[in-house]
């Protein structure tokens, strides 16, 4: 059986969609036997070259150098894969604290000093290349990337839920926090698949799997509102792993 | 415990025996399915559909392009255009693949015995009617005059042109080819025109009062031609028409196929027009 | 007719009982708070008098997520439902109602194997209700869709078998049961029955259905935890060493992926989306056509976080005695 | 005539480089860059309220959140002077003791053992040992069914939270995870072994060990710092003992702790004394003369000795939580103050602090935190300078291929390193 050629890559991120590919303890010997991993800077010492057949994304694009490794995996690799939610949508480092720029941001923890930090405001892989499949959160659940890797093996990709958070959250049988108790959660409006594990353990879903494609964000909006939270709070809740949203967006 | 009856959504097993390339994107594949599968598989009327699985992709409704053979094996003309057609397209000869079926009510066949017949294909639409065609022509002596109208976006996406060709030099039938668009540089071969299917119906005159017409193609096809064949002459319960719906079952469970109170795979895929006219969101 | 009653006072008593007949099961208040079906440790854990469990007792014919078929050496095989023998004590009749709307989708013609071993398995012991304000079922009277159902009263249960396991339990019980003269009455009837509905009201302009479109955030509470809904998708999973999986999972009509196909979307609108809701709900698909599915239950009423409630749109019409049929 | 050499690291959690400056075959300088693209995190948090701080913070890095997260939710409750149960607290730790299995297992069996296997990485292990790996593997399986078991989510865990617990771990689920842990805890006693040579480097500098003062309770967040020289200093006053300063070529800061290079991590832990569980003491009195005043190689074999005495303490702590009961999940509002709160934590790498200034709402003004790595790092670049030196006229991929270990025995953390440093 001819091995898929893997790169798994890491951008400006924490690594935890990585490490959760490491996590996969059961699978990973066999992982590693069926696949190539022509390129995997966190795990293998060894680089080979392109091409690959698929490369895996980890991260957001903040500077130059992301860039261009970006470009480089894009261009030698038939499939591109966005791992996580900071590769999708930028994720908590595409957070903005409402008002500053990004240069201040950089000067306030590097001082304005003679370092100078090339960087630009993390942005998701999709505003620079094509990307042929997404798996979202942060970090992403081990199964939805083990269905990745199954099905790329099997010369596909994998059919992944589309469904909001509250559908698995219901079906768990969980208490409602946004209805019963009133607390900010963004369960509606989030891409499902983690099996709601936040509500699952009473703690509102903080929405690191990104919108649902079919988001009613203005209900949303309305129905925090309606419970007592600030214009201001929802947003900053909102924007923690996308900076941006359509707030006004009802399908 | 007591386990029952295997489950209803069970493929039989089937081997690809052979890949014909037919456009781009879009191939004829021969499936030969396991022996206990042929009393029910071999016996398709043509309008029906299979449910065709690709192991470790899933599975997808399609509707068989030509007669039942002999020999078992099922014909299946597919498009290129997501998750499960993906990997059937890489699919090597040879490997496995499930098929369950058929499902559906195809064409009214007895009803239809002694009336001209009109075929209109759309793009992919094709493939279902090849099957119809065929069975027209095999019977030839039992309906009416047959004719095909047939539309695709451009020559090269065009199935099956030679052998229409050929079944309408033998005589039996009336062949109209069109094309959206003309390309740049001349293509040879065949005679066809450039334009939209509506453009084919509208200088033709045939025997309407009497006719049945069959319709497949994309959506946006069944709103204007119902109409122009209503206009024309045709009864609305003569205007047949196959309808594509996402289906994941095939037998009346999943739910997602639904139209108005009817399930495209119990109640169709092939509806009259008289019914669909009924039901708002249909068409 | 003299009635089989059990006095309050035997009530643990037949319950470790009815552990003879399979693993006992009953409404529980989970720590969340939440009230659900689930294993009874003991009877104390037992929530007789709860209003209605957040999921229905569907979770136990067509679970969540369930693997359906696997392949593995060029064959798809039937996957080995998981399950026991299974005692159900204090259903509704409500939800006893929606099991049977169930068993005629899924036990007609061409029987869902899946499902069908898992009914086997299942002895439903129903159990009297006292509707809250969510309810807009008959009122609480008796469902035959059960092995037995008891019918609650002061200071017992009268209990009436509903087919031969019920009769067995209630064999097995005797010692615990005595004959009284006096039946015990269900409270008076207060509210009314769902009836069918007129499937062009799904056409209509109503300008409820735009306000519903607007509010509605699909996230598919009010299908998931309904006891007759049951549209589910299909999903294939390869795994590592070549076999594969396919998952049948709870779908929802809510969901803008329910009528895509390739090149376009046969409900393409939310309010498009949960007109089909209604019509399926209240109207019925083909053999079912004309049998409104809905028990009355409240469940979508109460886990909607926007206060949707289809009833609206047919409530020109008070929802009183006067339409009970 | 001049000539650089750079090496790009693997096989560490981030990106980073070494370069090595010679003049012939004299190793004039060397850099270490962390070269991990910042994210800014501590200049994102100001304006955002005390309760998401954890949240985000604990984003910084996956290897290490579970740390982060407890940290910064210690360093939010010493702001507003929340005292949590002490079953909150005995969790608390349980799940650090969790993230501790993980991280050394990963970085022992699978980032460093194929050093010592001389193979590229995972797949050779696989080849190579796979029993080995599997062992491994099958360790961190349990430090990371820990953390997904306490924490909810694996990574960035979400039940822990401030004042409390979303839920408390069951009986039943406490019972599993102690099955677990003994399952793999004669593995963990026996890891000592396999990391027990050391590489064959010329020696280095002996360290400044740095760790959190033990003497705390264990309950409350730990007080003081305190170094191998026997100096010491506050948690809160942190900021006049560790001075940082910027570097052109690396994104993460230099740090001197009391004017010294300090390391921190497992050897230091151990050299400084910390009380270890039975059978991790065991151990250690059997070969306290490889790491006591040995040299940064001697971290690895710290490391394996800890992997057994976190299985040992949560199991300990496991049965502390089963015999006490937990009672129901408190959850402690803070009563909100103006103010900075600190905390100190033991975190795998070594000493981790947060510090936070939050206004009267509850608004967080001014974040700091210091990670094991950026501390360590003055230490690493000192090594790696006499390491160069100390193999010149050597080939040059010898040289690399060293350097490279060297670094690796630190088991840095480029993320955590360079994501938050702070003037
Ligand atoms: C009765 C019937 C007969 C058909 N006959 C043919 C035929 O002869 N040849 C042919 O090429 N195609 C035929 N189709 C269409 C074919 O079933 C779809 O193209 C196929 O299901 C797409 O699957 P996919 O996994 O490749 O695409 P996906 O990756 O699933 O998606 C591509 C698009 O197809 C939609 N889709 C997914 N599943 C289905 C489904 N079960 N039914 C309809 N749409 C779906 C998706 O929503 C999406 O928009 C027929 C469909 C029906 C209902
Ligand atoms: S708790 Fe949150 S995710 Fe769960 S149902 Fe309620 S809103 Fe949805
Ligand atoms: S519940 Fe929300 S925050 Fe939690 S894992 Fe799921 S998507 Fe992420
Ligand atoms: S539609 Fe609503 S009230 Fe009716 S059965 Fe379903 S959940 Fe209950």
């Amino acid at each position: 059986m001819n091995r898929p050629r893997l790169a798994i890559a890491g951008l400006t991120a924490c690594s935890g969609c990585q490490l959760t590919l490491l996590n996969c303890e059961e699978e990973l010997a066999e992982v590693a036997a069926r696949f190539d991993l022509v390129s995997f800077p966190m795990a293998e010492s060894v680089e080979g070259g392109a091409p690959f057949d698929a490369a895996i994304v980890e991260g957001a694009v903040s500077t130059p150098g992301d860039l261009a490794n970006l470009f480089r995996l894009r261009n030698s690799s038939r499939l591109l894969v966005a791992l996580g939610t900071c590769a999708i949508f930028g994720g908590v480092a595409a957070m903005n604290n409402g008002v500053s720029t990004r240069e201040e941001l950089v000067a306030a923890v590097y001082g304005d000093g003679e370092k100078t930090v090339e960087s630009f405001a993390p942005a998701p892989l999709t505003n620079f290349v094509s990307v042929d499949f997404s798996i979202t959160g942060c970090p992403p659940e081990k199964q939805e990337v083990m269905a990745l890797l199954c099905a790329l093996l099997n010369g596909t990709l994998p059919p992944l839920a589309t469904y909001p958070v509250c559908t698995e959250c219901r079906s768990r049988e969980n208490l409602c926090l946004l209805l019963e108790r009133k607390e900010l959660c963004l369960g509606p409006i989030i891409q499902g698949g983690c099996n709601a594990r936040c509500p699952a353990t009473g703690i509102v879903c903080e929405g690191c799997r990104g919108p649902v494609r079919e988001a009613n964000v203005a209900q949303e909006l309305e129905l925090l509102l309606e419970r007592g939270f600030g214009r201001k709070e929802i947003e900053r809740r909102m924007s923690r792993f996308k900076p941006e949203w359509d707030y006004g967006q009802r399908r | 415990m007591t386990l029952l009856a295997n489950h209803p959504d069970t493929p039989f097993a089937a081997k690809l025996l052979q890949r014909r390339q037919l456009s781009e994107d879009t191939a004829l594949f021969t499936v030969a399915p396991e022996a206990a599968a042929l009393p029910s598989l071999s016996r398709f009327i043509p309008g029906q559909f299979v449910q065709l699985s690709v192991p470790g992709a899933g599975e997808i409704p399609i509707s068989p392009a030509d007669l039942a053979h002999e020999d078992g094996t099922v014909d299946l003309c597919v498009r290129r255009v997501g998750h499960v057609t993906d990997a059937l397209h890489q699919a090597p000869e040879g490997s496995t693949l499930g098929l369950r079926g058929p499902f559906g009510a195809g064409f009214p066949l007895a009803e239809m015995t002694g009336h001209p017949v009109l075929l209109l294909a759309g793009g992919l639409g094709i493939a279902p009617l090849r099957s119809l065609l065929l069975h027209l022509l095999q019977n030839g002596e039992r309906f009416g005059e047959i004719t095909l109208m047939y539309g695709a976006k451009k020559p090269t996406l065009m199935l099956f042109r030679e052998e229409l060709a050929e079944l309408a030099a033998r005589g039996g039938l009336r062949l109209y080819l069109t094309v959206d668009f003309a390309p740049e540089e001349p293509w040879g071969g065949f005679s066809c025109a450039v334009g939209l299917l509506p453009d084919l119906l509208k200088g033709f005159s045939f025997d309407a009062a009497n006719s049945y017409a069959a319709i497949c193609g994309p959506p946006a096809l069944y709103r204007c031609l119902g109409a122009d064949l209503e206009r024309a002459g045709v009864a609305p319960q003569r205007i047949l028409l196959s309808l594509e719906r996402r289906m994941r079952c095939g037998i009346g469970r999943c739910c997602h196929c639904a139209l108005g109170q009817k399930l495209c795979c119990v109640d169709g895929p092939v509806f009259r027009l008289s019914e669909l006219k009924e039901i708002p969101e249909a068409l | 007719m003299a009635k089989t009653t059990l006095k309050n006072i035997h009530l643990s008593h037949f319950l470790e009982l009815l552990r003879l007949f399979g693993e006992l099961h009953g409404p529980v208040l989970s720590d969340q708070g939440v009230f659900s079906f689930a294993p009874l440790a003991s009877a104390s854990d037992l929530q007789l008098n709860y209003s209605r469990t957040q999921i229905p007792p569907k979770k136990y014919l067509l679970p969540f997520r369930e693997e359906i078929l696997h392949y593995q050496k060029g064959a798809y095989r039937q996957a080995v439902p998981y399950g026991s023998e299974t005692v159900l004590f204090g259903v509704h009749p409500c939800d006893l109602d929606a099991m049977a709307y169930l068993d005629r989708v899924f036990l007609a013609e061409a029987a869902d194997s899946c499902y069908a071993t898992r009914r086997a398995n299942l002895t439903l012991v129903g159990l009297s209700c006292r509707p809250d304000d969510f309810c807009f079922c008959s009122g609480p009277r008796e469902s035959a869709a059960c092995d037995l159902f008891l019918q609650a009263g002061e200071d017992g249960f009268s209990l009436t078998a509903r087919s031969a396991k019920g009769e067995a339990i209630t064999a097995a019980a005797a010692d615990l049961l005595v004959e009284t003269e006096k039946e015990i009455e269900p409270p008076a009837c207060g509210s009314c029955n769902v009836l069918p509905q007129d499937p062009q009201l799904r056409f209509s302009a109503h300008p409820l259905w735009v306000k519903f479109a607007e509010a509605c955030v699909s996230c598919g509470a009010c299908s998931v935890c309904c006891p007759t809904c049951y549209c589910f998708d299909l999903r294939e999973y390869p795994s590592l060493s070549g076999g594969a999986e396919r998952v049948r999972e709870w779908d929802n009509c809510l969901f803008v992926t329910h009528g895509e196909v390739a090149g376009g979307n046969f409900r393409a609108t939310r309010l498009e989306r949960l007109r089909y809701r209604f019509l399926h709900k209240y109207c019925g698909f083909t053999p079912l056509t004309g049998i409104t599915s809905c028990v009355g239950c409240g469940r979508c009423k109460e886990f909607c976080p926007v206060g949707i409630d289809l009833r609206e749109l047919f409530q020109d019409l008070p929802l009183d005695c006067g339409r009970t049929p | 005539m001049g000539s650089v050499v750079e090496l790009n690291l693997a096989r560490v959690e981030g990106h980073g480089s070494v370069k090595v400056y010679r003049q012939g075959s004299r190793v004039e300088r060397v850099e270490l860059c962390l070269a991990d693209s910042p994210r800014l995190f501590e200049a994102l948090l100001v304006g955002k309220s005390y309760l998401e701080v954890p949240e985000i913070i604990c984003r910084i890095c996956s290897l290490c959140s579970t740390v982060h997260k407890v940290t910064a939710l210690l360093a939010v409750e010493n702001a507003f002077g929340v005292e949590v149960s002490w079953a909150t607290a005995l969790t608390r730790e349980l799940i650090m003791q969790g993230g501790m299995i993980q991280d050394h297992a990963l970085h022992l069996y699978c980032l460093l053992l194929p050093d010592l296997l001389g193979v590229p990485g995972v797949t050779g292990l696989a080849q190579k040992a796979p029993e080995l790996l599997k062992t491994g593997l099958g360790i961190k399986r349990v430090g990371n069914m820990i953390q997904e078991t306490v924490g909810g989510r694996l990574i960035h865990p979400v039940n822990i939270r401030l004042g409390g617990l979303g839920q408390r771990v069951s009986k039943k689920e406490l019972l599993r995870l102690r099955h677990e842990l003994e399952s793999v805890l004669p593995a963990c006693r026996d890891a000592y072994r396999l990391f027990r040579t050391p590489f064959p480097f010329p020696e280095l500098p002996s360290p400044n060990a740095l760790a959190v003062d033990p003497g705390g309770d264990g309950r409350s967040a730990a007080i003081r710092c305190r170094m191998g020289g026997g100096e010491s200093f506050a948690v809160s006053g942190y900021r006049e003992a560790i001075k940082e300063s910027v570097l052109p070529h690396s994104n993460a800061k230099y740090s001197k702790v009391m004017e010294k290079e300090a390391t921190v991590g497992a050897l230091a832990r151990l050299s400084l004394g910390v009380r270890l569980s039975a059978q991790a003491q065991g151990v250690f009195d059997e070969v306290k003369h490889e790491i006591l005043g040995r040299d940064i190689r001697g971290n690895t074999l710290a490391q394996a000795i800890e992997l057994c005495d976190a299985a040992e303490r949560a199991i300990e702590l496991i049965d502390r939580l089963l015999e006490k009961g937990q009672g129901s999940p408190d959850d402690v509002g803070p009563v909100l103050r103006a103010g900075r709160g600190s905390a100190a934590c033991e975190a795998p790498r070594g000493l981790l602090i947060h510090s936070y200034d939050f206004d009267s709402d509850g608004i967080c003004t001014e974040a700091d935190v210091v990670t094991p790595t950026a501390l360590n790092q003055g230490a690493m670049a000192r090594d790696l300078l006499a390491l160069a030196r100390g193999m010149e006229g050597e080939e040059t991929k010898k040289m690399t291929t060293a350097l490279e270990r060297l670094i690796r025995c630190y088991d840095p953390c480029i993320s955590c390193a360079v994501h938050v440093l702070k003037l």
